[in-house]
């Protein structure tokens, strides 16, 4: 396995007025391959400012991220960044919200256009093409997110708490869903949660943050003993409960 | 969504719709028996003398002046100016408006450095620079337009910038994420997530475009509802400025409510 | 043929009956014969109508020549010259609430008159009035000064103040409705002040005296058609430019202007009345300093008419 | 919070701050400059005479006319008038516009009944109504205030009647749980929760007041900015109307801003 | 036990102009004196409703509820209600706000006062009374929320959704603290949530509601075999996963 993404001494501290933050520690970590990594850690400790110096939108204060060994310095197109709620825009239907990245980018070719329509189909949202969000139920706004990250063909995918917005049961369906599809087109994916649970049923890898400045705290290789690995049955692992008592401490959270 | 709802009526169903039903019927109807009452006080309190309806004005001789000027087509000249002037300032000052606020979004330092201007400016009683226009601009149309236009524009582009500035973050990160350069957040999200703003400031924008030709018909006009307001009290025809007033208010609500429904209307498109 | 016509812009101070002559000129046709389209503009007040002539909004102002004094003193160089003059004398009325055949200005001592504007000429003619008869305002008789010209007769007719003054028709208006009796004109009471005058830049009239003449020309003509008809007829003529007066009511006002001689017969100035209006401006401290006639005045038109139209 | 902040300073936060403080010294020297530049301008041109100094009055022109109304304290008096006319229009104003909400928020009846009625107030040019109003109440200060206070109650009242009906449907529910009656909810959740934007109305209406003060003067007075302005038009004196316009910019920003900072710690205090 | 809460054949139709919609239909139940009773289903299926009929904020279209025995008519001091965000006052302190349900009901004696002081210093908000609710983190105000409903000593209370505005962890936490602390007070408890593994670890019963019309669709008594019976140990035991997926498959949740 080839190291996709390397966090390599990366510091980032934010200036306003009020003072200076200091949101990111000297971070180390390397991501893999087709790897899924969640980070965990304390409100405010830094996990969105990580994704964010991966991305490239946003740019260290010192260290660097390097992405396929190349140095980050801007958003590329091989990384897709999913944000906590789905964005879709109101005034856009379904294929044009989709299709908005490629249409920034100047890539809305025929090619991609086909490619889009694949994703839809195959993620059964084709016949909802000409609806408008508000049209759509919340877990299917999530999905459409989904596609619009995937339509720039990016391979590595930013994910900061995608499912936190949804309700409970339809978050760990469609948390099972997203998982698939992720699995399927292969991609790398960083994902940032607060539920333990989920981090735990989804992840090959979990990283566990300190409290801001960000350090690691700790990591944890998750190997489940089940059947057919996929997060719903995940949870139902002997090792699931051990892995979040362990990873619970670690957090110590306080009313 | 359809299927959502109980087809089958229920008894308490009709009950509750027919208590509804009466209720709108009742609201109805006070309104009208207010405008009634207020009319015929007026018209009796003229009448007994205990106000004077040479300075009042009375119900009956306001009919008739308007009759008067409804036969001889003046009603709807005077009218149409005064429509027509305003909406011609209230288009001009929301378009320029949305430039100068979008000039603003672009650049920080200009915005910055316009904003005290800004608020002096929309605090300032646009009344007071009526006479100031005037000398700039002439005593033409053209005079009572920019009166429509000032008294416009600043809440156009205070109104618009904010809505500008509070075009949600994520927003913005998310097609940032994508490579966006500034043109395109402002033609993809910035712009298109401000049009309900615009629009709803083209409610208060009549208003005050309107209020702006009115002061502007007072100071120079030869047509208009100010102007016949401003004569009608030069010569003490308390009928024809109590009629123009009537008049106006009807054109203020019938210009308000239909930017209201071009809003109902956008939104819905959107 | 009209495209001939030159169009000259007319600013007018406000809409008034006073003024007859001058719509007469419109209406007969008086300024087509001379090669002249009137465009009309009201002003709203003399400010506003010496602005609009400053800034280049129009061509001609018609307007008191306090205007013109007021821009002269401040050292104007292109300033307004006046070329003929319309009324000569204030146009205003005193109102009482009832009729006095016997009024005497002094009566008013211990009254409360509802007077005009600050700064304006009519105030300060009827302050001149009474001071020239021992009334002396503010100590034995009270002026109320805040209200605008519109709304004087609605507060009289309210019950604020004993006497107030008032322009046509108002004063009429009032009568018609008995709430109260014209007991005196300010104008015959003050003697001949210039009063309403046309004027023009002083480069403009340079530049065309030839303009200047015709316009003088035609308002000539419009004096005269005054003198030579009757009410009635004047009424008739100049309806179009008061569509919501009743006739009677503007027939009585003609017929009150006719009998105090508020018209020039001619548009020649009438040298006493302007220092009359110096006077009454300087009692009423509003005046820096005075103003020779011949630095504001240019009769050589107003003449040259009256040769010329028998 | 302190504990959250970094206190060695680092050298970037130290940079960060030295290219704050630059940028933010580069507005205000612009701001400044672009005052400056407006008024020599303005000045230049008169002196050249590209514009008329008569009509449009000199900044040098402007200052001694300043220096003379400062010597002889008249323009205290007339500042003093138009600000103590707005103050009290103002206080009037929200008071009872806020009393009448209550009275709309207390009766949903009375509320739809009046709903057309106070479309029709709001969209109608105030303006307008002066004439009347100069008739109906007389020629004395007590009119100038009912202009203020008729321009900005329709507005007081239907933005706090909205912030009452925006009033959190849950909060109230929570208090229904408690058996609160009609009175109790009033007082204790739709009142408090009302006052941010009461006085966030307050900012619009101090302006509302002020342009009623204004066109009050116009009409009727005998002192005040509103006075100055008409009489310096009549005696031709076009810096007199020049200075006031000015005076006024400053008067009614120095308003708004007040009230901006009775909102900042009103809000704080909550 | 004696029955506390019986719901007898209660439906509840909405009248509005869009039409009427049934939200519940012939519902019957009982709670038991000192009982935990979660009540889960669909979104919009009408849970919300039926607390709102039990307290008597709502009446129903047909049928009654009766508490005690006697049948509700209007809110009653014996129930508190709990709603899914704090809805704390930002104008009054942490005192005052506790205290609104006492003030309303004209109860705020010495007595009251000194009861609330109690419970203050018990659940660790004693120093906190002075604050205003913007300086108390989200799991604090949540505490709050739960002292003002119990200050006007209900011995019924009805919990809608109360943690779902929480993060996960803070969530968790303060879900068992509620717990502790209902079960210290004895109170009798109906809980509505989407959250099903909260409704296992935290109760003695489930009633799975149907989707709109709300009916009955099932019902689970909860015995779970762990050592101490607290909502995070309840976790851990091996029945748990089974009444999870059994309740799971029941609510039939699609994206
Ligand atoms: N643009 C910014 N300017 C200044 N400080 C910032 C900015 N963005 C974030 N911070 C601060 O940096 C810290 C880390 O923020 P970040 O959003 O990365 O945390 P997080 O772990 O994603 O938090 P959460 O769990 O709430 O999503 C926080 O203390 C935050 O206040
Ligand atoms: N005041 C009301 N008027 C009309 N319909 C209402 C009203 N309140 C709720 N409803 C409708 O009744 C149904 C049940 O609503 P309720 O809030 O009880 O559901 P819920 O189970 O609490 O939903 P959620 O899981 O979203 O909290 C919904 O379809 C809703 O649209
Ligand atoms: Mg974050
Ligand atoms: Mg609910």
């Amino acid at each position: 396995m080839d190291k996709v993404v390397e966090v390599i001494d990366v510091s980032m501290n934010y200036h306003t007025l009020e003072g200076e933050t200091e949101a990111i520690r000297k971070l180390n970590f390397d991501i893999m391959n087709g790897e899924f990594v969640s980070i965990v850690g304390p409100s405010g400790c830094g996990k969105s400012t990580l994704l964010s110096l991966i991305s490239g939108i946003l740019t260290p204060t010192s260290g660097k991220v390097l992405i396929n060994g190349k140095k980050v310095e801007g958003p590329s197109a091989s990384v897709g960044y999913m944000l906590q709620k789905d964005h879709l825009f109101e005034w856009r239907n379904i294929m044009k919200n989709i299709t908005i990245g490629l249409e920034i980018q100047g890539k809305l070719n025929k090619e991609n256009q086909e490619f889009v329509e694949q994703l839809l189909k195959e993620y059964g949202l084709y016949e909802f093409r000409n609806h408008y969000p508000r049209q759509l139920s919340g877990g299917m706004r999530q999905r459409v997110a989904l596609i619009r990250t995937l339509a720039t063909k990016p391979n590595i995918l930013l994910l900061d708490e995608p499912f936190s917005a949804l309700d409970y049961q339809t978050k760990i369906a469609i948390s099972e869903e997203v998982w698939l599809i992720l699995k399927k087109e292969k991609k790398t994916a960083i994902l940032v949660t607060h539920d333990l649970a989920e981090a735990i049923s989804m992840s090959d890898r979990i990283i566990v943050l300190t409290k801001r400045p960000a350090e690691i705290k700790s990591m944890h290789q998750i190997n489940l003993s089940c059947d057919c690995k996929t997060p719903i049955t995940c949870r139902e692992a002997p090792e699931f409960r051990i892995y979040f008592n362990k990873i619970w401490k670690e957090l110590d959270v306080h009313v | 969504m359809y299927d959502d709802i109980n087809t089958n009526i229920s008894e308490e169903y009709k009950k509750y719709l027919k208590s509804h039903r009466r209720k709108k019927s009742a609201i109805r109807i006070s309104r009208i028996i207010l405008l009634i009452f207020i009319f015929v006080l007026w018209e009796i309190a003229a009448q007994k003398e205990w106000i004077d309806p040479f300075i009042m004005s009375q119900p009956s001789r306001i009919l008739e002046t308007l009759i008067t000027m409804g036969k001889d087509g003046s009603l709807f000249i005077h009218t149409g100016v005064t429509v027509y002037e305003t909406i011609v300032g209230f288009v001009i000052g929301t378009i320029l408006g949305t430039l100068i606020a979008i000039a603003l979004w672009w650049s920080d330092f200009l915005a910055s450095v316009l904003d005290p201007y800004l608020v002096v400016l929309n605090a300032l009683p646009k009344t007071a620079l009526g006479p100031i226009i005037l000398v700039w601009i002439g005593g033409t149309t053209k005079s009572i337009i920019v009166m429509a236009l000032l008294f416009s524009i600043v809440v156009t582009i205070i109104n618009v910038y904010t809505s500008f500035r509070s075009c949600d973050e994520d927003k913005i990160k998310l097609l940032k994420t994508f490579g966006a350069n500034k043109k395109q957040i402002l033609r993809k999200v910035v712009l298109p997530s401000g049009i309900t703003s615009i629009i709803s400031t083209l409610k208060i924008n009549v208003g005050l475009s309107l209020v702006g030709v009115i002061v502007g018909e007072f100071l120079v006009s030869k047509a208009g509802l100010g102007y016949l307001i401003i004569y009608g009290g030069q010569v003490f025809k308390m009928d024809l400025v109590m009629t123009s007033v009537i008049i106006l208010a009807i054109v203020a609500a019938v210009l308000y409510l239909s930017v209201l429904w071009i809003e109902k209307r956008v939104l819905k498109m959107m | 043929s009209k495209s001939e016509l030159t169009t000259i812009r007319l600013n007018e101070v406000v809409r008034s009956i006073f003024y007859a002559p001058h719509y007469i000129a419109i209406s007969k046709g008086f300024f087509e014969e001379e090669g002249i389209k009137i465009e009309l503009t009201t002003g709203q007040g003399a400010d506003k109508t010496m602005t609009a002539l400053l800034a280049g909004e129009c061509d001609i102002g018609f307007a008191g020549p306090e205007a013109c004094i007021y821009v002269y003193n401040q050292g104007k160089e292109d300033h307004a010259v006046i070329f003929a003059q319309l009324t000569k004398c204030d146009g205003s009325f005193l109102v009482a609430r009832e009729p006095d055949p016997n009024f005497d200005w002094k009566k008013t001592a211990g009254k409360t008159i509802i007077g005009g504007r600050p700064g304006g000429v009519p105030e300060m003619t009827l302050e001149y009035i009474l001071k020239k008869n021992g009334v002396i305002p503010g100590k034995d008789v009270e002026i109320i000064t805040n209200l605008q010209f519109t709304a004087t007769a609605g507060a009289f007719k309210g019950g604020t103040g004993d006497y107030v003054a008032l322009f046509e028709p108002t004063a009429s208006m009032l009568e018609k409705e008995n709430a109260g009796s014209i007991v005196a004109s300010l104008g015959k009471d003050s003697g001949l002040i210039s009063y309403t005058a046309y004027f023009a830049k002083k480069s403009y009239i340079e530049k065309n005296p030839d303009i200047i003449q015709r316009f003088t020309n035609a308002i000539y003509k419009g004096q005269l058609w005054v003198q030579n008809n009757k009410a009635e007829d004047i009424v008739k003529e100049i309806k179009s430019f008061f569509p919501d007066a009743d006739d009677d009511i503007l027939i009585t006002v003609i017929n009150r202007y006719k009998e105090i001689d508020a018209w020039n017969t001619n548009p020649i100035s009438i040298p006493e009345s302007f220092e009359l209006l110096q006077d009454i401006m300087e009692t009423a401290g509003e005046l820096d300093k005075r103003v020779e006639h011949s630095k504001l005045f240019d009769d050589r038109f107003a003449k040259e008419a009256v040769k010329k139209i028998k």
